[in-house]
């Protein structure tokens, strides 16, 4: 079976906006940090797809998704530490709990 | 391709010098770090008078003259907040002053890549390379509840701005086939899709230039960072972001202008509005240059949608100036509040009449800021706003003037705390140490003198021509 | 003529000279000294006026046939417009300005003497010196204008030195105000004089009086050629230029409306009343008309016409007004008030050249006689005042011992104004009256009336000073004659008045030699038939005075009973101070000075403080935008995408 | 070296000494101030009479003293200075209220050194924008004068200085912001084929008028005389948007009122003449009405408001809208004579408000108060200023033999002139100012110098000291001179109008 290229853009996008929403919505620093990655992946999605199926002779996308995997690790590593960091003074790591600063 | 190599070296010596003598001799560590990087600079320059376009990784990283001196600028804007933060880490944050330079030196290598990079690939890496470190920075004092938080708000939605900015890369590549920024000028179309890969873009990097809507991080992480990170956040990395930005509206899609001229009009408008009105109410004087630098990214803006060689080198030159201007006022702050602790509005009325000089340099940065002559952000100002007029952008030049009086009313206000308002409790007189110093006059000179040797204008714009 | 040309800037240099060291240096020197010096210098120049005068009517060198030529003695550039347009200052010489030359020199210089007398002891006596001077110059500038913006210029500075005599006395209440009243009221006339001067000067492209007053076959050419068929509003433009002037000859001279200034003006020393608003300033409006009358003679008849129609209505009103008078120098204002309005009246009623300009000789002629004896009066008045301290006629009475010489100059001048040969005032009103006849039998009749008035009010004041026995309680301390230094002046004026009447009655000179509409002198002789009917009037009305104010009786309390209301009105001139009072603090600053500040500090200011206002309460109303939620900055964020998204791509 | 950059050198090194001088030394500086600024006065003098001179040798171009240094090639931005017979009168009036200025400042105390700095930098800017012919450097100058008021309103001021002083700047910095975006639209569309861009006012005026002689495109000048004119107007007190300057005045210290309503504003009058009309003069033909219509009102509202206020400064402020108001009203005029009108009214009005404001500080020193119901009779106790400030109040409207009425005279006269009825018919509104100027003028002669004594205290107060008096009395000499023989200097300034008033159909 083939499946259509279109299916993976809206999976992608899906994806995409599920990151989003996520974000947007948990409450949960490290389930934020998820969703990022969900975001991330989203992309990857596109570059794989858009190299294997539209742009065969090539392996830019192949290449490009790699760094977003291996850059989106490092990421989380910093972003982990930093909410430990968090956890430490607030004592929880509830995304509403952090907004000392505001206006 | 000097700079990054001798870049790299630097924070390996860097690195080594606080493994070594870092905890017996914190001291001498620092001073051979900054010792180095000062080396470095000085090279870069040497560097950059015999220089040849390179080009690496097959054209993934090129570089060009205004390249150089983009890079050689952030360079002295980063000496020079090594100079500030070098109190700072003496005293307050004497268990991490390594990782202050080394960190600031690996986001500055990030920049690097960012400027003179020919692919997506790289401008991702340097991208991220710039900001990842960058929170650690921001969250370099552990003991200050404020900067965990800002370092939390600033990698989150780092991430979330850069995995959107990579989306659409994504979408870019779908459409375009390729991710090298001439390859894409050729390929883009007003295909949908492409656009809005476009806008996805333009909002990844316009999170780190800060523009209204993507601005919001900013003043709380400004607030919450260490006074020395704030000011290389404020200067250095949005500079570095608005030049890469130009670079690749203009490799990339210069060919289809109308795609993102009207988007970058509104955006400018907002920007500079916003900025303004939000810093009119500010007290914390951090929080308060955070929105100040939003809406002068918003004037930095102007001359992108200039599009033009003159527009490029307005901004170079806009850059550079707010570059001094902007690291005058965080020197101020940051001295006091290393000494004091205060950074609120009021604790600085009276400020004259205890610490006149620290006043009189507060108030040139200000009325630099505003655009006063015959200080040099007046030059800059007219300049820039000259590049997008040439455009025919008189409606938006009249805008972001109108904008500059309410800019000119916060500005004034500062000076009309320190001079005017006389306060019972004023600040103590305070004696600032030699480094910042140092950087103070060097600003202070750059803010009188560089608006009127008109030989460095004219030498950045022969270089951004074409670039 | 080159000898006079020589004298004459000398004329102008030296008072102004005087205003300046007198002003300046005032304070240093003791006021003798500054009186001295004054009053010798003027005389200095009095002396070229006379010398000036002199040469001009008797060495002939003027007059081609019997006609007295204009001679500009100098003229130096002061400002230039443009090509055509220049102000510059200057000294025509012609029988008008010869004429005022002998008035103004003769009159000041007695006032100069006089005030030695009169101001002994005042503070200040320097700065009235230098005032004099100061407005002597500027009356003898405008009389020797060449040209209408000259006049104009010098026309402002005697409008100022007399604000400055009129607030001599500055630290009283009512001085202030009478100055301020007016200079404001004379101001608002000059202002129509300037727009008529700005309209004469856009048509003809010239300020010189030579072709201003230039008769060429009928008409004023350089006029006639630009102006006449052009209208404003249906009005041919000439008219409304010229009615213009003329409205500013009214404010200076006091014709009604505008006549309100002059009787408060009595606030400020009494020489300064004889000489600015008794002798020469208030004549300029007269002097003015005089000076256009080829334009309004030959281009605008009308406005001839309404302005003999004004002058009658205002003698006769202030004739009235003056009749229930008590301040015996409010008497003698209103008295000036109807006087100059008879000048008027005659200018109005005169034709161009020969017998026909019989009025605006006869105006000039009483132009010169009035301002001898209405001088003579007031300086008698302040001799008066002088030696009872006071205004008012019931602190007078039986005067006439005690200061004989006072008591019979002022008797003569008063014979004069009420036109009893022969003094000279009876001869050049009766030749008035017989322009008035001949053209204007309403006008005749209105002036002749007041003849009669003036008589009577003129011996009322008489007898209440100088008869009708003493006021009830005494005069504190015993008055007595002035000395000489005042009386001298009398003196003087009593014997012109006198010698001037009666060489004209024996025919020794004629004035029509000296002055006429067309210059050319010509042959008139006294009309008995209009004459003894108005010496009847003035008798009558001195017969009446004589009934009423002879001997103190209840006659005239009667007399008014009769007559209370007009009475009340005419002592309170008909209310008009109160009309104007009204009109400028209810309307002007009530209703339109206090709501424009108003509007100003609250709608326009308030408009630029809601600007800000705006921008500060937006600032905190939207700081909720920043809540400090990441999770918010990050909906922000996407949002802002998406509608950028949608914004941008073409669906 | 030129004489003009003396202009700018000569305060410049005033500020560098002041600067290195220790702030105590208050009587030094004052020392120092007097002997700059009179070196300034000499200058100007010297200059003009160099430049009466050369006109006659030279009456062909159009600036004499001309020099060009290039700046930034890239835009053609020169530092060139020149002057015209204007200029020099402006340069000669500002030196005198410099002068003076420093002398009514010497009574002084608090943080001498700063505000003298700050005087200093404001002088530089007036001077720096009439001596220069860029404009660039023009535009540089006039915001380098405006922003020192802010400092010295807030810091030396009285009253609500703070507010004053922010509203004047903001309001000012807004008028600036028009002028900015006017200034770049003449730049770039001024541009003639094929060849760069000039800020240079001579030449950007010789190439508007090629591209109308080429029937090219002329229509942005419609959109650009307006922003510039009101740029300049705003500074010019223009209705609507003059109300800066009543609080302004009220609040600034003595010296900076004069300064600023004697010089600064005057920058307004001759931006609008020099940029605004010299540069796009068909726009400013075709819409000159609605300006005249704008200045008209506030030629008469000026002068009303002053009528009711109670504020010696207020007064003197409305007074300064009409005045200013009629300036700008005869530059719309046209035509050479009003023209010449409006820059000698600019240079009379210059010295009579200065005075004004320096005797209303020297009466305001004394009494301690600028209410006029508090005051009474002052003549009596302090005769020379009194007598100073009825001479000042006769100048201001417009006694012959002193410049208001030259000024005043040739406006009217010169204005008259124009065949347009429309224009006729304002002219006679302005002239009924000169009637309400007298009303204001009197009510404050006659309410605090006449009368008798109202405060009991003021009994005691002195006279003039010297400094006072050398600042009156100059005053008053300069005012005396122009109003006794003007006609060297409207010869002077008429030459310099010609130029400009050519490119108008009724303009000669």
């Amino acid at each position: 079976m083939n499946i259509p290229v279109e299916s993976y853009f809206i999976l992608s996008t899906l994806l995409f906006f599920i990151g989003v929403y996520g974000f947007v919505a948990r409450k949960n620093l490290i389930s934020i940090l998820m969703s990022v990655e969900l975001i991330l992946n989203a992309a990857n999605i596109n570059f794989v797809v858009a190299n294997r199926f539209i742009f065969p002779e090539q392996l830019e996308g192949h290449i490009y998704s790699l760094f977003v995997i291996a850059i989106a690790a490092a990421e989380t590593a910093v972003a982990i530490s930093i909410i430990i960091n968090v956890y430490r003074q607030k004592k929880n790591i509830d995304a509403k709990s952090i907004n000392e600063l505001k206006y | 391709m000097n700079h990054e190599i001798s870049l790299v070296v630097v924070m390996i010596l860097v690195l080594l010098a606080d493994l070594t003598i870092g905890d017996k001799n914190k001291k001498a560590s620092q001073l051979l770090s900054i010792g180095l990087f000062l080396a470095h600079t000085i090279l870069c320059f040497q560097w950059s008078n015999s220089f040849s376009p390179t080009e690496a990784f097959s054209g993934m990283y090129l570089t060009s003259e205004i390249h150089m001196f983009v890079k050689n600028m952030l360079n002295i804007g980063t000496v020079l907040v090594f100079l500030y933060a070098y109190y700072w880490n003496t005293h307050e944050n004497k268990s991490h002053a390594g990782e202050f330079y080394f960190l600031t030196l690996s986001t500055l290598l990030g920049m690097y890549l960012m400027i003179s990079s020919g692919n997506f690939l790289l401008f991702y890496i340097g991208l991220e390379t710039a900001s990842i470190p960058m929170a650690t920075l921001v969250a370099l004092n552990k003991k200050r509840e404020e900067s965990a938080e800002a370092a939390a708000k600033y990698i989150l939605t780092a991430a979330f701005s850069s995995g959107v900015m990579i989306f659409g890369i994504s979408m870019l590549y779908a459409t375009c086939g390729t991710l090298y920024f001439d390859g894409i000028s050729a390929n883009f179309s007003d295909f949908n899709l492409s656009i809005m890969g476009l806008v996805f873009f333009i909002a990844g990097i316009g999170f780190k230039i800060s523009l209204v809507p993507f601005h919001l991080w900013t003043a709380d992480t400004y607030q919450g960072a260490p006074t020395s990170v704030t000011a290389y956040l404020s200067v250095i990395s949005k500079g570095a972001a608005a030049f890469a930005f130009m670079c690749i509206l203009m490799k990339a899609f210069s060919n289809y202008p109308e795609a993102w001229k009207e988007i970058m009009w509104w955006i400018i408008v907002v920007t500079i509005t916003v900025g303004n009105l939000f810093a009119i109410r500010q007290k914390n004087l951090k929080r308060f240059l955070a929105f100040s630098s939003i809406s002068q990214a918003g004037y930095i803006m102007l001359g992108v949608i200039a599009g033009s060689d003159q527009g490029m080198a307005s901004l170079v030159f806009y850059t550079l100036i707010y570059m001094f201007t902007n690291l005058a006022a965080f020197g101020i702050i940051s001295s006091i509040e290393d000494q004091t602790g205060k950074v609120s509005m009021d604790d600085y009325d009276g400020l004259y009449d205890t610490n006149p000089k620290l006043a009189v340099v507060m108030m040139l940065a200000m009325f630099s800021l505003g655009g006063i002559p015959p200080f040099a952000g007046f030059f800059s100002k007219f300049f820039i706003f000259m590049a997008a007029a040439e455009q025919g952008e008189y409606l938006l030049v009249f805008l972001a003037l109108l904008n500059t009086i309410i800019s000119l009313y916060y500005y004034l206000l500062v000076v009309k705390a320190m001079f005017i308002k006389k306060s019972d409790s004023p600040l103590p007189t305070i004696k600032i140490d030699n480094m910042s110093k140092v950087g103070l006059i060097i600003c202070t000179i750059c803010i009188l003198a560089l608006g009127f040797i008109s030989p460095l204008y004219s030498f950045i714009a022969e270089r951004s021509f074409g670039f | 003529m080159e000898q006079l040309a020589s004298l004459a800037p000398y004329v102008l240099i030296l008072p102004l000279c005087m205003f300046l060291i007198l002003g300046l240096f005032g304070k240093k020197m003791c006021p003798k000294v500054s009186g001295i010096l004054g009053t010798t210098v003027f005389g200095i120049v009095s002396v070229l006026c006379y010398y000036i005068a002199f040469k001009y009517f008797f060495s002939g060198d003027y007059q081609i046939g019997d006609t007295f030529q204009k001679v500009t003695l100098f003229n130096m550039e002061w400002l230039r417009m443009n090509q055509n347009l220049v102000i510059s200052i200057g000294f025509l010489l012609d029988p008008l300005s010869a004429i005022m030359l002998i008035v103004i020199s003769t009159v000041s210089l007695m006032v100069h003497i006089y005030s030695m007398g009169y101001m002994h002891g005042e503070g200040g006596f320097q700065r009235f010196y230098a005032i004099l001077s100061l407005f002597s110059f500027a009356m003898l500038g405008l009389v020797v204008a060449t040209n209408i913006f000259q006049m104009y210029i010098f026309w402002e500075l005697v409008g100022v030195s007399s604000f400055l005599l009129i607030s001599f006395y500055y630290f009283k209440h009512s001085a202030v105000r009478a100055a301020k009243k007016a200079f404001i009221v004379t101001r608002f006339a000059d202002m129509f004089f300037l727009i008529g001067i700005l309209i004469l000067s856009y048509y003809t492209k010239t300020f010189d009086f030579g072709p201003l007053t230039q008769v060429t076959d009928g008409h004023v050419e350089i006029v006639n050629s630009t102006m006449s068929g052009v209208t404003l509003l249906g009005f041919p433009i000439i008219s409304i230029a010229v009615f213009l002037i003329f409205l500013g000859g009214a404010g200076k001279s006091a014709m009604f409306p505008l006549h309100i200034w002059l009787p408060d003006a009595m606030e400020g020393p009494t020489p300064a009343s004889a000489l600015i608003h008794a002798a020469t300033m208030v004549v300029a409006g007269v002097y003015l008309v005089a000076r256009l009358f080829p334009i309004y003679s030959f281009e605008a008849p009308h406005v001839l016409e309404i302005i003999a129609y004004i002058g009658a209505f205002t003698s006769i009103f202030a004739a009235v007004i003056a009749c229930a008078q008590t301040d015996i120098k409010r008497v003698l204002a209103f008295s000036t008030i109807s006087q100059i309005a008879y000048m008027m009246v005659a200018l109005g009623v005169s034709g161009y050249g020969g017998v026909d300009g019989l009025g605006y000789t006869a105006s000039m002629w009483h132009l010169f006689t009035h301002a001898m004896f209405k001088a003579l009066l007031f300086m008698a008045a302040g001799a008066i005042i002088h030696a009872v301290h006071s205004n008012e006629m019931d602190a007078m009475g039986n005067l006439r011992k005690k200061l004989p010489i006072t008591h019979i100059t002022f008797l003569i001048a008063c014979l004069a104004i009420a036109g009893i040969p022969p003094f000279s005032g009876f001869f050049s009103k009766d030749e008035i009256l017989v322009a008035a006849f001949e053209t204007n039998k309403w006008v005749f009749a209105v002036e002749y009336f007041v003849a009669g008035l003036t008589a009577f009010y003129m011996f009322r004041l008489y007898y209440r000073i100088f008869w009708f026995g003493e006021p009830e309680n005494g005069y504190e301390h015993e008055p007595h004659e002035a000395p000489l230094n005042m009386t001298f002046p009398l003196m003087f004026l009593a014997a012109v008045t006198v010698i001037t009447g009666i060489s004209w009655a024996f025919g020794k000179f004629s004035f029509t030699e000296f002055i006429s509409s067309d210059y050319s002198s010509y042959e008139i002789h006294t009309h008995w038939n209009i004459a003894l009917p108005s010496i009847g009037a003035g008798l009558v009305g001195i017969l009446i005075a004589t009934f009423l104010y002879l001997e103190k009786t209840g006659r005239p309390n009667k007399a008014v009973s009769y007559i209370k209301k007009p009475y009340i009105w005419a002592y309170n001139k008909f209310y008009i101070d109160e009309i104007y009072l009204y009109v400028t603090n209810n309307i002007i600053f009530q209703r339109i000075c206090q709501p424009i500040a108003w509007f100003d500090r609250h709608i326009i200011d308030g408009f630029m403080n809601l600007l800000s206002w705006v921008t500060n309460k937006t600032s905190e109303e939207t700081k909720e935008v920043q809540s400090g939620y990441v999770q918010q900055y990050a909906w922000v964020f996407i949002m802002g995408v998406i509608t950028i998204v949608l914004l941008s791509i073409n669906l | 070296m030129n004489i003009l950059s003396l202009f700018v050198i000569i305060p410049l090194v005033m500020m560098a000494v002041i600067f290195c001088v220790n702030g105590e030394k208050k009587s030094l500086i004052r020392t120092i101030m007097s002997i700059g600024g009179f070196a300034l006065l000499c200058t100007s003098a010297y200059l003009t009479i160099q430049f009466l001179e050369l006109r006659q040798i030279d009456s062909t171009s159009e600036f004499l003293f001309t020099e060009s240094a290039m700046w930034y090639e890239r835009f053609n931005i020169h530092y060139s200075v020149g002057v015209d017979g204007i200029s020099v009168a402006m340069l000669l009036l500002s030196s005198i209220v410099v002068i003076t200025g420093v002398f009514v400042s010497y009574a002084m105390e608090e943080k001498v050194k700063e505000y003298f700095l700050w005087f200093l930098m404001l002088s530089i800017g007036v001077y720096g924008f009439f001596i220069s012919l860029d404009l660039f450097t023009m535009f540089l100058f006039y915001e380098v004068a405006l922003i020192p008021m802010y400092l010295l309103i807030g810091l030396w001021g009285s009253g609500k200085k703070e507010y004053s002083a922010m509203k004047l700047t903001l309001m000012l910095m807004g008028g600036s912001a028009f002028l900015m975006v006017g200034i770049f639209g003449i730049y770039y569309n001024s541009i003639p084929e094929g060849s760069e861009g000039t800020f240079n006012i001579q030449e950007i005026a010789a190439n508007v008028q090629a591209l109308k002689a080429n029937g090219g495109d002329i229509s942005w000048e419609y959109i650009f005389f307006p922003l510039t004119f009101v740029g300049f107007g705003v500074l010019g007190a223009m209705f609507p948007f003059h109300t800066w300057s009543p609080d302004g005045h009220a609040s600034a210290p003595t010296a900076v009122s004069m300064l600023h309503a004697g010089v600064l504003m005057k920058l307004g009058g001759y931006g609008c003449f020099r940029v605004a009309m010299y540069l796009m003069p068909d726009a400013a033909q075709d819409l000159a009405w609605i300006f005249i219509i704008l200045t008209g009102i506030s030629v008469v509202y000026g002068a009303f408001s002053a009528c009711v206020q109670n504020d010696l400064k207020y007064i003197n402020a409305y007074s300064s809208v009409s005045h200013c108001g009629l300036v700008l009203f005869a530059l719309l005029m046209m035509n050479k004579t009003a023209m010449t009108g409006a820059i000698l009214q600019m240079v009379s009005h210059g010295l009579m408000t200065a005075l004004f404001f320096a005797l209303i500080g020297m009466i305001y020193g004394r009494t301690h108060t600028r209410d006029i119901r508090e005051m009474g009779g002052l003549m009596k106790i302090m005769p020379i200023l009194c007598v100073c400030y009825v001479i000042a109040g006769l100048a201001s409207l417009g006694l012959p033999g002193l410049s208001g009425f030259v000024a005043e005279m040739t406006i009217f006269v010169g204005a008259f002139q124009h065949p347009d009825l429309f224009h006729r018919v304002f002219v006679i509104l302005g002239c009924s100012s000169i009637v309400i100027t007298a009303v204001y003028i009197l009510r404050v002669v006659g309410k605090i110098l006449m009368g008798p004594v109202q405060d009991k205290h003021h009994e005691t107060l002195t006279d003039a000291v010297w400094y006072e008096k050398v600042a009156a009395f100059g005053l008053i000499a300069a005012i005396a001179a122009i109003g006794m023989a003007p006609l060297w200097l409207s010869n002077m300034i008429g030459g310099g109008i010609e130029n400009i008033a050519k490119l108008f159909t009724y303009g000669l």
